[in-house]
C-alpha cells in the first residue's frame, strides 16, 4: 500500500514539528497551517509548504475547519494529521475530512464520538465487562438523580463533566451537604467550557496511580499495546512527569492492564493509535477511566522503550498498511522519562509567555528534546503554554532518573520563566524516587515546602 | 544633509539594535525610531506570496492614500464568475464601496469578496485560479 | 570499588561536555580546565568547577602538563580524563599523573607509547601474526633503506610518519623516480607536525575501508569489542561522516574483525578503551593500520548501537571496577551514523571561525547531538574546527539515513559557515546511499561535482 | 559632523551594552537609543574568583594609577615562605619592581612571584593558603 503523497498538519508547536519529521523520514511531502502570529515558527519554517489559516485566536484558525479544509484543497494534501488538543478529537472534523475526501489520520468519527463522551464510554465498557470506578450508568442531568446515585456509591465522590478533559467541570464532594450546590457549580463550568453542561460522577478514590496503556490498530482488526505509562505526577489534573514502565507494575499486572486495553479498543473497534486511561488504587485494582482517540503528548516515552515510532505507524495505519509489528514482537527495554517543560512560573504557576532570549537544550546519549523552541522565539500568549518536552532513556529507572537531572540542569532558558526549577524539585523527592508516588505526589510536595517555610519562619529570630 | 546620506542612515541602523535615533545640525532635525529590537532570529518563510506582502506593507508606507484589500479565507482566487465570463475589475477600474472585486473558493463555496473602499485599483497582486491564504494581499485601491 | 569522587577532564569542546555528562550521571564531581579564550564555554559552565590554565595556544594550556596537574592538586581531584587529542596519546602525561598520584582514564603509558610508535606497532603486531599491510618492519632512518624496501613491496607505495596522524608526514609515491624528493619532504613535514622524522612505508592499497573496532579492556584481563565503525567518508585522510554497522560487513566479517582487534589488543596488554584501525580492501583482505589509544570522536555510533556507554565504562575501569559485559552479551541493534560539523566553508574547507549568530540544533526521535556550541558562542580560531557531531540511529541502515537527511535540514546554525551543506550531498551520493564506497569517495564527489560544472560550462552558449 | 563619523560613532556602541547616547557640540546634537543589549549570551561563571576578577576590571577603569599582579601558573597561594614566617607583603607596603610578593606552588615546586612595579600594595585579592588559577589577581599596587 503506498504511503501518501502530502499530508497537511493542522496543528503547531512542538507535535507539529514531530509530525513533519516523521513525514520527511518516510518521504511525504508536508503542508503547515499557521495562524497569524506563527507566521515564523518552527513547523513553518521546516515544511514544505505553509499556509496561513487565519488570525491568532484558535478559533478562527485552528479550529477553523473550513480554512483548514480549503488549505488542504489548494495544497492537494491527501491526508490531515491533527496532532493531539484543537481538533485532533473533534469528530465532526474527522466526518468532514472523510467528506472532502481527504483522509484523517487518526480512528472512525464513530470511535472519536463515543471517546469524547466520558459518560458513554463509561457506559459501553462497563457493559463489556471492563472495571469502571462505580458511579453513574449515564450522564446526569439534575441534582435529584445526583443525590439519589450518592445514596448508593456513598461519599467521597467525584463529579465530572462528560466532555471534559485537564481539571474542568470537576468537583471532589466529600459530604452530602456539599452535593446541591457542587453540582450546580460544574454543570455551569462544563456548559462553558465545553459547550455542554452534561455530568457523571464516581466514587472518589483518595490515594490513585494514573496509568495509561498505549495501542495501536489498524483498519483489518490487528491490535497491540505498547505497555503503560505512569502519568501520575499532576498538579490540578494536568500531567507534569510521566515514566514508562510504571514503577508500580509487574510484568503479571502489565499483562493483565494492557488485556484490558486491547478489550477496551476492541469494544469501541478503534482504529489508529489511542490510550486507555486507568485508575489504579493502591490495591492495584484497575477501573477504566477514559479513552484518548489521538496521540498523546507523553507517547514518546512509549517510542523510547519500544523501538516503535507511534506517529510513522498512525500514518502508515491510515493509508491502509497493516501493523508493523505483532504483540509477541513488542519489546520494551529500559527505562523513560518525560518532563513537561512549561513557559510558567515553577512557584506559582502562572504562564510566562515572551521572547526567549537564550535557548540552549541539553545533548548526548539518551536524551530526547521536543520542541519548537529556540532562541529569539517568542511563546505566544494565545496557546499551550508547553515549550518542550525532555525524554530521556537508560536501561534502568535509577539511572533515567540521574540522566534526566543532569539533562534538567544543562537545558538553559532565559527570557521567560520556566517549569525547569520544579522539575528538580520533583525529581529530587524520596518518594518519586522510590516509585512510591500517588496522583496527590505535588499536594504533598507542596506541602512539605509550606511547612518547611513555616518552620523557618518560626526559627528566625 | 542629501537623501544619499539619509539612505545611507538608516543602512547603517539596520542590523544594530539602535530604536530611537536624533540629529540636529544647521536647522537639519533627524529623528529615527523603530520598533523594539528583535535580537532574534526570525525564520524567513520561504513561500512567494510573502513577497507580495512586504511589498505591499512598503507601498502602505510611501502612499497613505491606498488601500490593501485581503483576503478573509483560504481557498482559490477567481477573478470572475466563470471560466468564460468577463472579471469583475480590471487594472484602472473604478470601483464602489460594496462591489464585488472577485470570488474565493473554499470548501465548493463561492465567497464574493466586496471593496471596502471607494477608489481605482492600481493593483491586482494574485493570479487567476492561484490558491491564496488568509491575510494575503489581493487588491491595491487608490482612494 | 568505589568510584571517583572529583574528576577533572584535561580537554575542551563537546568531548569535555560529554565526559561531564557521564560523570554527573554516575554522581562524580567534576573540574573543567580552560585556556582564558574558553572562559564562557559551555563545558565550564556545566562543571562542578573551573580552574583557568593558560592562555589561549594549547601549548601554554591545554598541553600544559604542569598546569593541568596542579589544577587537579588544589582541586582535589583523583582522576584525569584527557578526551581525545591534546594529551590523551601522551605517555609522558599518563606517567606524570602516576607520579602525582593521580589515575589517568586510559590505558598504561607502556600501551601508549607503542600506540604512539606506529612502525613499533605495526612490528609487535606482525610478529604476533596479525596481518599488516606489506612494507617496513620498522622505522626507515635513509633514503637508501627506503629505496631497498621498495624493490620488495613494489608501487605504489605510501610512506608514513612513526608519530604520525591526521595526514600529515604522508606521500603517496606512484613511481620510483619520486621516492627519494619525497621521503624528505615527508620526513621535514614529519619532524615539523610531530617532532619526530622517523619514517615507515606500506605498500599503496588504491580502493580501501577504513574499517576500525571498539575494544574495552579491564585491569584484571577481561576484554571485548562493540563491534566496527566504517569511518571510510574520509577528504585528506580527515573522517567526515562514519557509520557502525559498516555495510561492508557480514556477520562473519564481523566476527573475524572482532577477533584479530582482541588479539591485537592482547598483544599490548590493552586496558580500558580504545579502537584498532584496519585496512580492508575490495576483496575483504585486513591489515591492521594503528591502534588510538584514546575515546574517538566518533565513539557515539558504537554507544548507539550496543547501548553500551563507552564513557562511563572508561571511569568504572579506571576506578578498578570489571568490565559490565562478556562479549557474548553484547547486542548490536540498528544502525547510527554520525557527521561532524565543522565550521568550515562547505566547498572549500578553509576554516570559518567566529561568531554563532543563532545555533537551533534537531531533536525528535532517534536524535543525539554533541556539541558544545550555542546561541552567541564565538568558535575560538585556536583549536579544532568541528562544532557539533549529529548522530543518528534507527533500525535500518535506509532509515537512518532519511533520518540523518532531515536532521541537517532543521540543524539552524548561522554567523559562521558550516560543512551541514557538504555533508548533505555526501548523503545524496549514489555510492553512499548503496553502502559500496572506499575512501576515495569524496575525491570521486568533487571529480563529479567538477565535471558537471565543466558540461554546463561546456554547454552554455 | 560627517555620515563617516556617525558611521563610526555606531559602530562604536556596536557590542557595548550602551542604550542611550547624547551628544552635543556647536549646533551639533546627536541622540541614539536603544534597547538592552541582547546580542550574545555569555554564560555567567558561577565559581567566586570571578566576580574578584570583575570588581578589579572596574578598579582599573576606574583609577588609572594602579596595576594588578596576576598569577602566571596554577597552583596554592602562601604569603609567606613558611607557616611560621612574616608575609612577604603587607597590605599597605611600598613594593619595588623585582621585589617577590607571594609564593605559589605547582608540583611541589615553589615559584616566587614578583613585582612587575614599583607602588604600594593597596589591596591582597586571595587569602593564604588559597588555591590559583591562571590570570587570576593577586595584588593591586597604586604606582
Amino acid at each position: 500500500m503506498k504511503l501518501f503523497k502530502k499530508i497537511l498538519i493542522a496543528n503547531r508547536g512542538e507535535i507539529a514539528v514531530r509530525i513533519i519529521r516523521a513525514c520527511k523520514e518516510l518521504g511525504i511531502k508536508t503542508v503547515a497551517v499557521h495562524s497569524t502570529v506563527d507566521r515564523s515558527s518552527l513547523h513553518v519554517k521546516i515544511a514544505d509548504e505553509s499556509v496561513c489559516i487565519g488570525p491568532a485566536h484558535s478559533k478562527h484558525s485552528y479550529l477553523n475547519i473550513p480554512a483548514i479544509l480549503s488549505a488542504a484543497e489548494i495544497t492537494d494534501a491527501e491526508a490531515i494529521h491533527p496532532g493531539y488538543g484543537f481538533l485532533s478529537e473533534n469528530n465532526h472534523f474527522a466526518e468532514a475530512c472523510a467528506t472532502s475526501n481527504i483522509t484523517f489520520i487518526g480512528p472512525s468519527p464513530d470511535t472519536i464520538r463515543i471517546g469524547g463522551d466520558k459518560a458513554k464510554a463509561r457506559q459501553i465498557l462497563k457493559k463489556k465487562g471492563i472495571p469502571v470506578v462505580p458511579g453513574s450508568e449515564g450522564p446526569l442531568l439534575t441534582i435529584e438523580e445526583a443525590q439519589k446515585l450518592s445514596k448508593k456509591i456513598g461519599f467521597p465522590m467525584i463529579i465530572k463533566a462528560s466532555a471534559g478533559g485537564g481539571g474542568r467541570g470537576m468537583r471532589i464532594i466529600k459530604e452530602e451537604n456539599e452535593l446541591a450546590s457542587a453540582f450546580t457549580i460544574a454543570q455551569r463550568e462544563a456548559l462553558a467550557a465545553f459547550g455542554n453542561s452534561e455530568l457523571y460522577i464516581e466514587r472518589y478514590l483518595p490515594q490513585i496511580k494514573h496509568i495509561e496503556v498505549q495501542i495501536i490498530a489498524d483498519n483489518k482488526g490487528n491490535i497491540v499495546h505498547l505497555g503503560e505509562r505512569d502519568c501520575s505526577v499532576q498538579r490540578r489534573h494536568q500531567k507534569l512527569i510521566e515514566e514508562a514502565p510504571s514503577p508500580f507494575c509487574t510484568e503479571a499486572f502489565r499483562k493483565k492492564i494492557g488485556d484490558l486495553a486491547i478489550r477496551a479498543a476492541k469494544a469501541m473497534k478503534y482504529t489508529n493509535a489511542g490510550t486507555i486511561e486507568f485508575i489504579v488504587d493502591a490495591d492495584g485494582n484497575i477501573y477504566f477511566m477514559e479513552v484518548n482517540t489521538r496521540v498523546q503528548v507523553e507517547h514518546p516515552i512509549t517510542e523510547e522503550i519500544s523501538g516503535v515510532d507511534i506517529i510513522k505507524e498512525q500514518i502508515k495505519i491510515a493509508s491502509g498498511q497493516n501493523l508493523s509489528i505483532k504483540q509477541n514482537q513488542v519489546k520494551l527495554n529500559g527505562h523513560a522519562i518525560e518532563c513537561r517543560i512549561n513557559a510558567e512560573d515553577p512557584d506559582k504557576f502562572t504562564p510566562s509567555p515572551g521572547k526567549i532570549t537564550f535557548f540552549s537544550p541539553p545533548g548526548g546519549p539518551g536524551i530526547r528534546v521536543d520542541t519548537s523552541a529556540f532562541t529569539g522565539y517568542t511563546v505566544p500568549p494565545q496557546y499551550d503554554s508547553m515549550i518542550a518536552k525532555l525524554i530521556v532513556r537508560a536501561d534502568t529507572r535509577q539511572e533515567a532518573i540521574s540522566k534526566m537531572k543532569r539533562a534538567l540542569d544543562e537545558f538553559f532558558i532565559e527570557g521567560i520563566k520556566t517549569t525547569i526549577p520544579f522539575m528538580k524539585k520533583v525529581l529530587q523527592h524520596p518518594l518519586f524516587i522510590k516509585g512510591n508516588y500517588y496522583t496527590n505526589l505535588i499536594e504533598q510536595l507542596s506541602q512539605s515546602e509550606n511547612s518547611q517555610s513555616n518552620n523557618t519562619n518560626g526559627n528566625s529570630p | 544633509m542629501q537623501i544619499d546620506e539619509l539612505k545611507e542612515l538608516i543602512g547603517l541602523l539596520e542590523n544594530t539594535d539602535i530604536t530611537d535615533f536624533q540629529f540636529e545640525k544647521e536647522g537639519i532635525k533627524v529623528r529615527i525610531k523603530r520598533d523594539k529590537y528583535v535580537g532574534s532570529f526570525e525564520f524567513r518563510k520561504s513561500a512567494p506570496l510573502e513577497n507580495t506582502k512586504e511589498s505591499t506593507d512598503k507601498t502602505l508606507v510611501e502612499q497613505r492614500e491606498t488601500y490593501t484589500v485581503t483576503s478573509p479565507i483560504v481557498g482559490t482566487f477567481y477573478r470572475s464568475s466563470s471560466a468564460d465570463a468577463m472579471p469583475f475589475v480590471e487594472l484602472g477600474a473604478k470601483v464602489r464601496k460594496g462591489q464585488v472585486l472577485c470570488i474565493i473558493e473554499a470548501m465548493k463555496l463561492m465567497n464574493e469578496i466586496e471593496s471596502d473602499v471607494d477608489g481605482t485599483v492600481v493593483k491586482i497582486f494574485v493570479e487567476n485560479n492561484q490558491p491564496v491564504e488568509f491575510g494575503e494581499p489581493l487588491f491595491l485601491i487608490e482612494i
